[in-house]
């Protein structure tokens, strides 16, 4: 019965994303991709992994969504009508035969996967008790293969340099103009009723997150909703990109994540190592830090480049 | 099986190159734009402080370098480990790193109104994120964080292409993220394929695996595609020309010399490292082939190209074709160790010479361009009486392009020349010979413009400090140097090869 | 073939192959750049659907999955979601810049630099 | 099968057959104002039942409390999400 489920959790998933291929409608195919990611969502919930889950559904299904709603708006103001796919055969076929080829070898290999599965299930749980935690992600997120998790922080640093990099001269520094030119009152009422309860769910997110499903990751984007719905309303403006408190935000998450990572090098085992006794508290504490950040960088990653000139 | 890691004294050394620039990167965000080249240059500095340790301890110990972090052995944790070929890869880099640095001070210098603006912060913020995933690449054991080496270099480079605003750097630096990203994507799913099949992504102990399935295939065949496609070898070039000649010259420098470096490495260690000996030789054909295409193909390119940064772009695709055709040379895949052969020392000498001399002649490239206010060739006659050290530079850096005694290019091409030979690989011999000679159809004529009187002198737009044209001029000149170089170095490259855990008898 | 018992964690490897080849059809095909940026998140879905695949086959120790895997997913999606947003900011800037959604239309660099 | 497993299969399939509802109306009625209406049933009571029916199996106390907040909150958001697009449609319609 739920195989019969999965299958048709996994037909949908396949049908949206080949309308969002072929369809000509850009808005109709970005719809299609949303709600392609809150199904997503649902399948990595069928795989059991609900830290996946709630990361997909709020990123893949949520923030993604937004930032193609806005480019398509965008591009309808200031670009040529975008192109649909060549009917020309020509043009097409040959790749598609390739795409089938490749689609074809992988489910080879899916299939073909060796049996009992390999995994490092008994290990990250033997290991799980020097970390304190009780979530093994979360003990794979940020002891194990902590290295990863830091130095993601700094691609989305980068890449937020990077988008920021695009904006005119002038306006570099300044704010992204996130306001629209008509706030209509419901969507006031929402970011005024909405942003608490965000912001529980996302410190009860990073709190639980040490024991169960949850963590930084789907915290951060929870906060950065939050703060992006305050901004469309109009309720606080867009952050200069030059201020001194945004950006010790921005970098506090990782910079801590560094400093704790050298500590043990003089107190612990070595680099990203945590000293047992207090491992528990320094990864909740990093987890606390790198989730402001995290949200921080998603929302302004989501602004785009700043497009007003700063003011001192 | 020996399949633990054991940390070296002097592996947090590897820490420290990695995690030295990305703390700089977050320095520099907190302590804003006035900052953020104090910050940048203080950490060049420390980084090749770093590097020489690097190189002096492995040079001491004769072992290669490794540490485990967070004390987590693979397969659960990740190692660090540098044998002798990383450690070259992380002292050029170092080397290129500072030189771009003391280039890029004075030539932000020239103009006050950019030096602490979008242009310099974003370039040295860039650079820094640039040099950690550099040296990440180079140093790490595990394919899953191999990736966000990866990562952090598509995230630092494409920005860099199009920082000087304009529509046409914009499309190029897309088209870049498009060919970089796919790149990207198809090596995580091979990773992905490798876990599925082995349960763990720790280089070693791939290679150690006793059998291998259709997952190992399948996953290099599409990993290593992804990573051509960032190597920007023939035909997936496209990309590069425009975002290469595109960026300022100082990032030019960096993207050609070093960036494409990386992907180029990391297909080195699938093939010579993981992938069994069967898919190995295969593996080596097939980029032979295509390295050699590449070479003919680019160069004819950068022959007809009228801009000078779009020819020394064009020259890149061609030259880093030369490592590909390393493979069948040094017996990649045939049971014997690759490293000891003279095509391996061969092809570490061309990536070494051809990262310094690509260098100088971007710096070279963009210094002409500052100060006349264009790069088309036809119109540069007479460019050398300007700012005088540009064409000694380009012509040195040309040298070691076309394989001209005494430079390093000279002793790369000959020894794989001789490799060639040697090995009967008549048409990688023919097709080195005649890499040389387009090589000297495209340098000969920018030389010739140089020289020339024209029939009325260039304009000057603004003067150039002496300071900002040594910098390339000794790089040109380092890369010919390299050409006196006793040989005997290059025995580091065999430090640390094989990895222990892969001498297990058959 | 019944060797091969489909099971759910099969069913959604089988799910990310195809959804790979269908994103990189879309990015290899489509003129429209925004869509191909919608096609690297389709190829990336895919990606990670065969990392899902292979956590939930190493479900052990009470697991229901090797922990592994899915932390690496999570990095891999918050990762594509900042490559998916510097995408479209240099997308909206060429629109800006060239009133142009493609890349077809670009002219190879001609001015001077 | 029990009385609350019972109570959680009519109350379950009850809501999925107001999704259904609500989705066919979203694809077959004519206007935005009407296609709306439809959604917003299936939305509400769907979502409603469904809720209420998972409710006798949740084993503690903050469980159910944690539901009833999805709900409140879905309602919240699709409210507003209606609003939005409701008034959007009204806008249009005098131009066209």
């Amino acid at each position: 019965m739920s195989l019969v489920f999965d299958m048709a959790l996994v037909a949908g998933l396949i049908a949206l994303a080949l309308h969002v291929v072929v369809t000509r409608d850009g808005r109709g195919a970005i719809l299609a991709f949303m709600a392609f990611g809150l199904l997503l969502g649902i399948g990595w919930a069928r795989l059991a992994s609900v830290d996946v889950a709630l990361t997909e559904a709020a990123i893949g299904g949520g923030l993604t969504g937004m930032l193609l709603l806005r480019a398509q708006a965008h591009l309808v103001r200031h670009a040529a009508h975008p192109a649909a796919l060549p009917t020309d055969r020509r043009r097409w076929l040959v790749p598609a035969l390739s795409c089938g080829l490749v689609t074809l070898a992988l489910a080879a290999v899916v299939l073909a996967f060796p049996r009992p599965a390999p995994s490092l299930a008994h290990q990250a749980v033997a290991s799980l008790e020097a970390t304190g935690l009780g979530n093994p992600v979360t003990a794979v997120l940020l002891a194990y293969r902590a290295i990863d998790t830091l130095l993601e922080k700094i691609v989305l640093i980068l890449a937020l340099v990077g988008v920021w990099s695009l904006s005119r001269d002038a306006a570099w520094g300044g704010a992204s103009q996130l306001r629209p030119a008509i706030i209509p009152e419901p969507l006031v009422f929402l970011a005024r009723v909405m942003p608490p309860f965000g912001v529980l769910i996302a410190v009860y997110q990073v709190w639980v997150g040490a024991d169960l499903p949850g963590g930084t990751f789907q915290a951060g984007t929870i906060l950065a909703a939050m703060a992006l719905l305050v901004m469309l309303a109009g309720l606080r403006l867009a952050p200069q990109t030059q201020s001194r408190a945004l950006r010790l935000m921005l970098a506090g998450g990782p910079a801590l994540f560094v400093l704790v990572g050298f500590l043990g090098v003089a107190v612990a085992q070595g680099f990203l190592s945590y000293p047992e006794a207090i491992a528990k508290p320094l990864i909740v504490g990093i987890e606390a830090a790198l989730t402001l950040s995290i949200a921080g960088t998603l929302a302004l990653l989501v602004a785009g480049p700043p497009d007003r000139a700063p003011e001192p | 099986m020996t399949s633990a890691y054991a940390a070296t004294p002097g592996g947090l050394l590897l820490v420290l190159a990695v995690m030295l620039p990305a703390a700089a990167v977050l320095a520099m965000l907190v302590l804003g734009p006035r900052r953020t080249r104090v910050v940048a240059l203080a950490t060049l500095a420390l980084g090749l402080v770093v590097a020489l340790a690097i190189g002096l301890e492995l040079v001491r110990s004769g072992t290669a370098l490794i540490y485990v972090l967070g004390n987590w052995q693979p397969p659960l944790g990740i190692a660090l480990r540098a044998d002798g070929l990383s450690v070259m890869m992380l002292a050029v880099t170092a080397v290129v790193m500072a030189a771009t640095g003391l280039f890029a001070r004075d030539l932000f210098g020239l103009d006050l109104a950019t030096a602490d603006g979008r242009l310099g912060t974003s370039f040295w913020t860039l650079l820094m994120g640039l040099w950690s995933g550099l040296n990440l690449v180079f140093v790490s054991q595990d394919l899953f964080n191999l990736y966000v080496a990866l990562e952090l270099l598509t995230f630092a480079a494409v920005p860099l292409v199009c920082l000087d605003g304009r529509g046409e750097t914009m499309a190029a630096a897309l088209r870049y993220l498009m060919f970089a990203l796919l790149g990207s994507m198809l090596y995580l799913l091979g990773a992905g394929l490798l876990y599925g099949a082995y349960g763990t992504l720790d280089i070693r102990l791939i290679a150690s695996a006793s059998q291998h399935g259709p997952a190992m295939a399948i996953a290099l065949a599409l990993m290593i595609p992804g990573l051509l496609a960032k190597a920007a070898l023939f035909p997936l070039h496209l990309w590069l020309p425009p975002a290469h000649a595109g960026a300022p010259a100082a990032a030019s420098a960096v993207l050609s010399a070093l960036v494409i470096k990386a992907p180029v490495f990391l297909i080195l260690r699938l093939v010579a490292d993981i992938a069994p000996p069967g898919s190995a030789a295969v593996a080596g054909q097939v980029l032979a082939v295509l390295g050699a295409a590449s070479i003919l193909f680019c160069s004819i390119m950068a022959l007809r190209q009228e801009r000078l940064k779009l020819m020394i772009a064009y020259s890149t695709v061609a030259q880093i074709g030369y490592l590909f055709i390393v493979f069948p040379l040094a017996g990649v895949g045939d049971g014997t160790a690759p490293w000891g052969t003279i095509a391996w020392t061969g092809g570490a000498l061309q990536l070494t010479s051809h990262a310094l001399a690509k260098a100088a002649m971007f710096m070279a490239a963009g210094i002409v361009a500052e100060a006349v206010g264009h790069d088309r060739i036809r119109d540069l006659g007479g460019f050398g009486r300007a700012p005088p050290l540009p064409p000694p530079t380009f012509g040195w850096a040309g040298l070691s392009l076309m394989g001209i005694p005494p430079s390093g290019g000279f002793i790369a091409k000959c020894l794989l020349l001789t490799a060639a030979a040697i090995g009967g690989h008549l048409w990688l011999a023919l097709t080195i010979l005649a890499g040389g000679l387009l090589a000297g159809g495209y340098v000969f004529p920018v030389m010739d413009r140089a020289l020339a009187t024209p029939a009325e002198p260039l304009l000057l737009r603004k003067p150039i400090p002496l300071r900002l044209e040594l910098v390339p001029l000794v790089l040109a000149v380092l890369a010919v140097a390299l050409g006196f170089l006793p040989l005997a170095p290059f025995g580091l490259l065999q430090i640390g090869r094989p990895d222990i855990a892969l001498a297990v008898s058959p | 073939m019944s060797a091969i018992a489909l099971t759910s964690a099969s069913l959604f490897g089988l799910c990310g192959a195809a959804l790979v080849g269908i994103g990189l059809f879309c990015i290899l095909t489509h003129p429209d750049l925004l869509r191909r940026i919608i096609g690297f998140n389709i190829l990336g879905a895919g990606i990670f659907l065969v990392f899902g695949a292979v956590a939930r086959r190493g479900a052990a120790m009470g697991l229901s999955g090797d922990p592994v895997p899915q932390a690496m997913v999570i990095t891999g999606i918050v990762v594509a979601f900042a490559a998916t947003a510097l995408a479209i900011a240099l997308l909206r800037r060429l629109a800006s810049l060239t009133g142009s959604a493609t890349l077809e239309a670009a002219t190879p660099p001609r001015s001077e630099t | 099968m029990g009385l609350a497993d019972a109570f959680t299969l009519i109350c379950v399939v009850a809501g999925a057959v107001l999704f259904l509802a609500g989705t066919l109306g979203l694809l077959r009625f004519p206007d935005t104002l009407s296609r709306l209406h439809a959604l917003s049933k299936a939305d509400n009571l769907g979502l409603g039942l469904i809720v209420l029916g998972l409710m006798p199996q949740q084993a503690s106390l903050m469980g159910g409390a944690k539901l009833v907040c999805i709900w409140l909150l879905a309602q919240l958001s699709a409210a507003t999400a209606s609003q939005l697009i409701a008034g959007i449609a009204a806008r249009r319609k005098p131009q066209a």
